[in-house]
């Protein structure tokens, strides 16, 4: 299934979100994620499925004024 | 000392952590500072390049209070979940609100920030909301449940000081009770210091310090001259006086004709 | 760090010692600014009272060093004959060289300034001069052997603060490697940091710290404002610009339209 | 012989600076010296004598800004 | 000339017609500052006294085109009934909008203001909006279907001038071509030609003619010093420099060394 | 009407006569202004081409009294001799009295003109010196028979305003009888008009209107902004106040809660 | 009949608003009229009847600034 | 006889300044003299000659601030 991640065109098996996220790397890691421009809190993840063509974002801490 | 949502900080100087030569010219700079509180942003993270995860991790290891801000959101949505993205990711509720009406200034909307403000502080968000001298936005961000007002002091990363120096006596006059931050245009030392004069309760800023040739000196200096000022605020300065008038008593002087 | 006359201070501001609420107030505040000069003066001493005596038994107590200075005298004469006496007395070379040439604004004379400069440079005396900002009489009294140049920021005792920040620009930039000390005038904090930010050398003050309400708090936020203002100054500040530069970075920032 | 003391009229005994000083109870105190507008250092007071109506200017450390 | 909803006025001055020592003396102002444009106001007529009516035969008989204001309104639908009243009794669709936000600066409620404007608008007025120099609020106040704005250089009445020089030059640069205002805080007349240098295009006053010792001299002073700004704004003035530079040549100078 | 050596001038703008387009252009600007007085100087004479012979031709032809300057004297005798010569030339005991002290600023030498000033008195010349805000100059330049003064507002050709309003104001109130012309530096119509505002009795200015898009609307402008400054000074201008104050009375308010 | 006339008491015998106006002595006048808070526009004073109570604003042009 | 005539070396027959002039091409003009730094005025330039090496300055009337 052919997704949108941060931006960039993105294939992926899976389709649950924290699924998603374990098979594009980011288990672990300290992030968020909006799907279609919606918060999609962690907890919920696992009941949130991704489908053809939804825009993910995972986002992270970065330096900020 | 001021308590900002019940949290009393030991430094009245909020340091921002971005555009600085290094990560560790940053962390130097903010133990040279001393500051409680640094604010931080969000961006994508990249499975490959994790730059986010060494970021968190150079935070995390100054022991310092993060203030997540929503820079760079010209819209209420996008700032509503951004703040949302940024609680998660930080575990905090403290959010520095910013909700950008036009580029090149880069000026609050006071119209998006107050809806903005109402649904976060809905939400539990605890919210520092970047506004301008405006004293009827200040009211409605109050009614909207924050409880700390982040005025500008001029445009961001200008360096130019206190644009409005009516404009913000006058917020501080209306509002004595509610923790005032300078936010935002503070070049020098000096400039942080007259706030500080004016009744302000903290100043945040970040060029003015990343951008210094030597940023770990510059931020010892913001945070002296911040201090320097509250004293002096607190100190009940002298009335100053159109003519002059001797220091030095004149009676029992010498007649030397 | 900046010499005056060979001497090398640990501390950029130099507190005049008159118009405090009481003498411990004045040594309390001489110890919490941290100075290593202060300025004195003289007066008529009466055998019964003793008052001279005591007061300089408490400046002897504090180990700072002295700067008599020529208060209140409008004529070259007077202001020779005292700087005389003040030698004996104080027992240094140094003597602030004032020559009052008008009442209400209590501006240097700066004919007789010069004036009274070369004689007392001729007599030994390591002379600071208490001068405005003007460029010629700098370099006469350059020229009649000063080492140290005070241009006043506003009349004494008035607090305003630098009445003339271009003709202030201008003298340090005219004499880059003479010490350069701002006197009188200084009402705030954030004016003497600003007079350090313009590379000024020292800051002299009285009224200031003296008439505030708690004068021993005032004179720490003062050391503390002009350390924060020279520390600025050596640590390059950034330039100040006209329109806003984002301080966190836009790249990378989410879509969340 | 009476002279002027810090601008007052003052009856004194004695003519040498140093004794004029020390009968007006100076001695020992930390004063400089003008007669007449002129400074008298403390080394030439022993060589300095007052006359009738001399203006004496007894001074000392003071506050000062 | 620009034009104000289609009109072109041969004089950038509006005069206000309140707080003047007499009619007579209004009626003369009027007249020595030959300016085309009053603001007028409404309130409660009495049938036995019938001031509003001799009020209104004085403005009639000079000949000049009248701006009704809403001042003294705090809510949008009292400024919306004010101004329904005013174009009935005046028979002008032109409104000085004014929905106050704060008792002790009258500054605009900028929410309100923006509320208002849509309304009348929508109803065919043609909307003058007493606003602030916020960039966020001028486009919305033109998206509302403003084509004049009229931001406050200080406080109505204080007197104080320009207060934020550095907004209101921004004002002027984000909209080049809607025609600009300074209405209220205006003091003297340099600061009625500094705005006018700034490149406003008009500028509206009241107090400062009004309370002046000679009213009637003093209009005809403003009206003459916006005048002059304008015409410096549009002879291209020279850029100010940091130097010096010699206004008599100094090539051919004798040697009389 | 304030008189100069016993003239009374109809314009109270004084205009140099250098750095113009072309002398069609200043003679344009001289009428436009319609000054009473402008500002010569002199240099050496080719016999061959004669350009003195055609400047002064088309002074004469303006009719309008000549002000003599000593531009670019930076010694006593420069001075001087300058002004003999001028005196012969122009045939008139005026003289602008210039002995500069500094090169970047083209500040006056206070020390060389007081002596010049003693010099050209007693030689019977109507001198108006160049000079700074210095109160104690100001003073000696009276003593040396100057019957005007002409302080600095800036550097010449800087085009800053009036750097150090408040000596100028400081210079005004302690000699309020004398007559004060504000000389260089003046780059906008409203620096003149403030300056006129503060009670100076005349501007004399040159590279603000000679380099000008259009040095003629330009030279139009300051006369009249000038103009008005002066007469909102006489007028008794309001006071102002921190707080605002409603221009529209509040009583008879209708109620349309 | 009492309505409240510019905020004070008043005794109307007539109902329509325009006859109010003239039994009130305005007729002629420059004035506008709000009832209750609402603008009421000469061309329907006619139509406009006042009741017991009804609030009623005539006002007329005033200096302003 | 070779005198300096504003700054420039220049050979004049004559020795009395009015007569330098007139050789010079001045006569009739509107110009000032100093020779050697000393102004001349116009009355006593029959009475003034002039010597080898002499700096005569003639000015006139130009542009000013």
């Amino acid at each position: 299934m052919r997704i949108v991640l941060n931006g960039k065109p993105c294939d992926v098996a899976r389709e649950r979100l924290d699924a998603v996220l374990e098979e594009l790397g980011y288990q672990g890691d300290t992030v968020a994620t909006a799907v279609n421009g919606a918060f999609v809190g962690r907890r919920v993840r696992g009941e949130t499925t991704l489908g053809e063509g939804d825009q993910l974002e995972v986002i992270a801490p970065m330096q900020g004024g | 000392m001021t308590a900002f949502y019940g949290v009393e900080l030991s430094n009245r100087l909020m340091l921002g952590t971005a555009q600085y030569p290094s990560p560790a010219i940053l962390a130097e700079a903010v133990r040279a500072a001393g500051v409680d509180v640094v604010t931080v942003s969000l961006r994508r993270e990249s499975a490959e390049r994790r730059d986010g995860q060494a970021f968190w991790d150079l935070i995390r290891a100054l022991g310092v209070r993060v203030l997540p801000n929503t820079a760079g959101c010209h819209s209420v949505k996008e700032a509503v979940t951004t703040a949302e993205m940024a609680r998660e990711v930080f575990g905090t509720p403290w959010v520095k609100l910013e909700v950008i009406g036009e580029h090149d200034s880069l000026q609050p909307d006071l119209f998006g920030l107050v809806e903005a403000a109402e649904i976060l502080s809905a939400e539990g968000f605890q919210v520092f909301p970047y506004t301008t001298e405006d004293l009827v936005a200040a009211g409605r961000l109050l009614d909207a449940g924050c409880e700390v007002l982040m005025p500008w002091g001029a445009p961001i990363g200008s360096g130019l000081g206190l644009n409005n120096l009516y404009g913000l006596r006058s917020l501080r006059a209306h509002f004595p009770d509610v923790p005032l931050v300078i936010d935002a245009g503070v070049g020098l030392p000096s400039h942080a210091a007259a706030a500080m004069e004016l009744g302000y309760d903290a100043v945040l800023l970040n060029t003015a310090v990343a951008k210094a040739g030597d940023p770990v000196a510059m931020a010892a200096a913001f945070s002296q001259a911040i201090a320097a000022g509250r004293a002096a605020f607190e100190a009940d300065p002298m009335e100053p006086r159109d003519m002059a008038a001797p220091s030095t008593p004149v009676i029992g002087k010498a007649f030397l004709g």
